[in-house]
């Protein structure tokens, strides 16, 4: 997959000047690392503030997400590398408005070591943190060790939740515990047609057949569960569903919101088709569907595939998905 | 033999000629079971020393101070963050001297090892990085040929670890598939060190 | 480039089918063709009806510009192949509520006889209709000619401004008038990177080396102006803004939106990298820059590559582009 | 002579048989200038009337007229629209009738051209199927062997406008580019004049 860019190292400094240049209204750039982005104007006073960060290349993960109702700041990496802890520092003073701010990001490695890092910076400062790790992923651990799975697509129901929950007026306790019940209701799993090109590494993150596809695989290109023959749409929304409900068992009554998600290069059309799947097989089991997603909310650059996300709610989760958020990607309310 | 200033600006010269060559190899070995980042990591951590090795201080502490610095802000990757948290500790523990005597390096490399364990939570025998450092701590105290020890520290490690399973990072989610093949932190490590003994 | 799909013929209608459900507050099927979208509500009564259609494969266009402050209906085709002239008939009917409709679409062979042919049959029915064709792509004709060009992401534009034109209450004349203005004020270029495969097709629209790229292509794979080697993104937005501007000069106090548009697999993040581009030449050039769009707005399924298109604004443009719009895939306001 | 609902079902087959052989063909010289779907148009269209056809009246006005409407159904492209309206034009002139006398052919065909250009804009001359109908038209009455000279006409016509620039559709846009490549539409003309005529 070809790529139009400049010199692979400033990919990352160039979009986020020309994201910023495109939406002045909703992002500014915070400090001086070039790498921490902001709501162009802050959240009240008082407010709790939510930080994230990760890798570049998921757009509108992550720094997308900042806006009311949403996320104050993003500490961003270069494409699929996690930021410093000096700029994840950076990005939570920028969120702090006095009343403590929650580290909401997904479950990699890298990340956990340097916002940890981060908040021993930040503690010297006497702002208080709070950490929820997004760890989604079904097919990166089985039930039994959930907390080791990898954050993917749930972490816009979970930035999302958190946002309405601050925007509330919460403390961080409340919003922290908003977001954890967010991140433990949500199940994905990704299937994977085609790769993507990481700028510096100057080719595709995996090689599969013309053929092929993989259902599991990770936003990184991290292997999945299996590899195999391309199947059919339906086959393809029926396995995932499978997997998602043999994790959460949905049943007559039960209210969720599900995500059909493309990684990047699949079209909204083939989302749609998926989507006739997923809708049968939740209205089958008798749960109702509340603010179905069907879109690109967290991609991998020029990836073919997609991936599911169920988000299960209770009354409260329901409230706070339905408040409204507005950045520039996305809007509710 | 001591190492100074200039020891650490030649070492630096070679890891970082070492980590071009050796980017598609630590790629792709990341990238069997991981991201395949670590080459990208590597030379992009390198580079950034390499840029500011000029202005390195005598002060040996100060001097991987600063290195520790510039590797981090160049990436958050796992092994980049712990690499510079290992420089950190022996920075601490050396600042002020010029020079560190070789009979020291064990004992600074186990202090490295300790508080990369802290940062990144895993157990020593987990095939990471950290026991590449173990086995060269525990060689090197006994050794008369420091060099000739630590290059066969870090081999025998590798080679120790090969056919067990991956515990930690992306790669513990495909345990059994990890089996035979070699963890890509070890295998930088086992470059980086190459190249720092080489003369 | 892979795609998810059942059986290719049922591609466009199983797309529709979960685009109505995923959407339901936005859209409805119309009519028994299984193939013409009509707002979730229809619009005020006494409205002057605005309908659109033409191939599928471009989504948000056409049908999904249907919402308020936009389109009425919508006749779909197959994949990059125009609707029939039942079909137009339906969706100018789904429009009508009795101020008459204006028919809003590109300027292709095949959507002009058939739109042309949905006129006659409904004037048996007392629709009075009115024609604006979009004919923005400048690689398609010299300005001598510019009237066969083709329509392209220009139509964005039309379909805003003749939207909020209609929502005011404005006549069949007067809102054919906005449209006409909006459609004369466009000017697109496209560069294409990589084909798109239409599912009935089941090849590529056409072959590109890996280190290859075509400037002018069309939406469809219509040859483009040349066709050489990738070039870094800043040469590339260069060259497209020279072509634009030389079709179309802007001065000093000119108002102008511009749209850098993904036509598919291209990321977010390189258009952002182009927009740095764009931004800079229009103010260099003294021009100011209004409500930029940045994402996709006009694609070819996976086809990657991008379009800009320059829209240039006096008050009365400027107003009805500011205006309120609502639907599944823009909101302004 | 005389043509019968018998001939015309005998024709379908043999056309559509042609579609599919030549989808890919037609594709290709679409996808030169153009869209690259006129493989697609033709073989969809003909499979939506062979799935009609056994319903298809004795009556061959009204057997045209719903093989125009299934056509259309089946697509809007250009070329299937215009064949459409050509069908029309003839379906009109024939309605009530139940056979065709091999005498009217031309007239129809010319009929048929007229309509197609009505509706298309496009002059003749311009390269495009209508100048295929138009050589047709003009070779049929003098001609003993129909089947012959409708054969050799669309061949003619090919080989006459071959060098000439496109004026009408989507080639128009690269008319020098054009000089030298045949018309997607008349070679779809050919294709169908050659699989109707066979026997
Ligand atoms: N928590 C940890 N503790 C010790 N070593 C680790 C840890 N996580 C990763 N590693 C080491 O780092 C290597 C992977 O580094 P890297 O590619 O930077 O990871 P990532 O791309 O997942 O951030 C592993 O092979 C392992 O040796
Ligand atoms: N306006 C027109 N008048 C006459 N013939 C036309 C016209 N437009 C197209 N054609 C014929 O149709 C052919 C292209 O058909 P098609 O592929 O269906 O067009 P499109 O894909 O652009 O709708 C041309 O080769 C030409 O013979
Ligand atoms: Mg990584
Ligand atoms: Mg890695
Ligand atoms: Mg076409
Ligand atoms: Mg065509």
């Amino acid at each position: 997959m070809k790529k139009i860019l400049n010199k692979t190292d400033a990919y990352v400094d160039e979009m986020l000047e020309g994201f910023v240049a495109a939406h002045p209204e909703y992002y500014r750039l915070h400090g001086d690392s070039g790498k921490v982005i902001a709501r162009a104007e802050a959240g009240k006073q008082g407010k709790v503030g939510i930080v994230t960060g990760g890798g570049s290349g998921h757009l509108p993960v992550f720094t997308g997400y900042v806006g009311t109702g949403l996320l104050d700041a993003c500490a961003i990496g270069d494409v699929f590398a996690s930021p410093s802890a000096e700029q994840m520092a950076d990005a939570i003073r920028a969120a702090d408005s006095g009343a403590g701010v929650l580290r909401l990001y997904g479950n990699y490695g890298g990340d956990v070591m340097n916002f940890d890092m981060a908040g021993e910076l930040v503690e010297f400062e006497d702002i208080t943190c709070s950490t929820v790790l997004l760890a989604d992923d079904v097919a990166s651990a089985p039930p039994e060790e959930h907390e080791k799975r990898r954050g993917v697509a749930g972490m816009v129901y979970a930035f999302k939740i958190a946002g309405a929950a601050a925007e509330e007026g919460r403390d961080l306790d409340g919003v922290t515990a908003a977001a954890q019940k967010a991140a433990d209701a949500c199940r994905s799993i990704g299937a994977a047609l085609s790769p993507c090109t990481v700028p510096q590494a100057g080719k595709p993150t995996f090689e599969i057949a013309e053929d092929e596809m993989e259902m599991g695989m990770g936003i990184h290109g991290e292997p999945g569960v299996w590899r195999g023959k391309l199947r059919q749409a339906d086959e393809i929304a029926g396995e995932m569903m499978d997997r998602l409900l043999d994790d959460m068992p949905l049943t007559k009554g039960d209210r969720v919101s599900v995500m059909v998600n493309s990684l990047g290069a699949t079209p909204p059309e083939e989302l749609y088709i998926l989507y006739r799947i997923v809708k049968a097989r939740l209205e089958g089991l008798g749960a109702s569907i509340v603010m179905p997603l069907v879109g690109r909310y967290a991609t991998s650059m020029e990836m073919a595939g997609v991936s599911f996300t169920l988000c299960k709610l209770d009354e409260e989760l329901e409230t706070l998905l339905q408040a409204p958020c507005d950045c520039a990607f996305w809007r509710v309310g | 033999m001591t190492l100074t200033r200039d020891t650490l600006l030649a070492a630096i010269d070679r890891i970082a000629q070492a980590m071009e060559r050796d980017f598609e190899m630590l790629n792709a070995a990341d990238g069997a079971l991981g991201d395949g980042d670590l080459g990208v990591t590597m030379t992009r951590g390198m580079r950034a020393i390499t840029e500011m090795k000029d202005d390195l201080p005598a002060d040996i502490g100060m001097a991987l101070f600063q290195c520790a610095q510039a590797f981090t802000k160049s990436s958050g990757s796992s092994y980049g963050t712990l690499l510079a948290t290992g420089l950190m500790s022996a920075a601490k523990a050396l600042r002020g001297q010029e020079n560190i005597a070789s009979s020291d390096l064990a004992g600074l490399i186990a202090g490295a090892r300790d508080k990369m364990q802290d940062r990144g939570k895993a157990e020593l025998g987990g095939k990471t990085v950290l026991d590449s450092l173990d086995f060269l701590a525990k060689a090197l105290p006994g050794a008369d040929d420091k060099a000739a020890a630590a290059a066969q520290a870090v081999d025998n490690a590798l080679e120790e670890f090969r056919d067990r399973p991956a515990t930690v990072g992306r790669a513990r989610i495909f345990a059994e598939k990890s089996v035979g093949l070699d963890d890509p932190g070890m295998l930088a490590m086992q470059s980086v060190v190459k190249a720092a003994v080489q003369s």
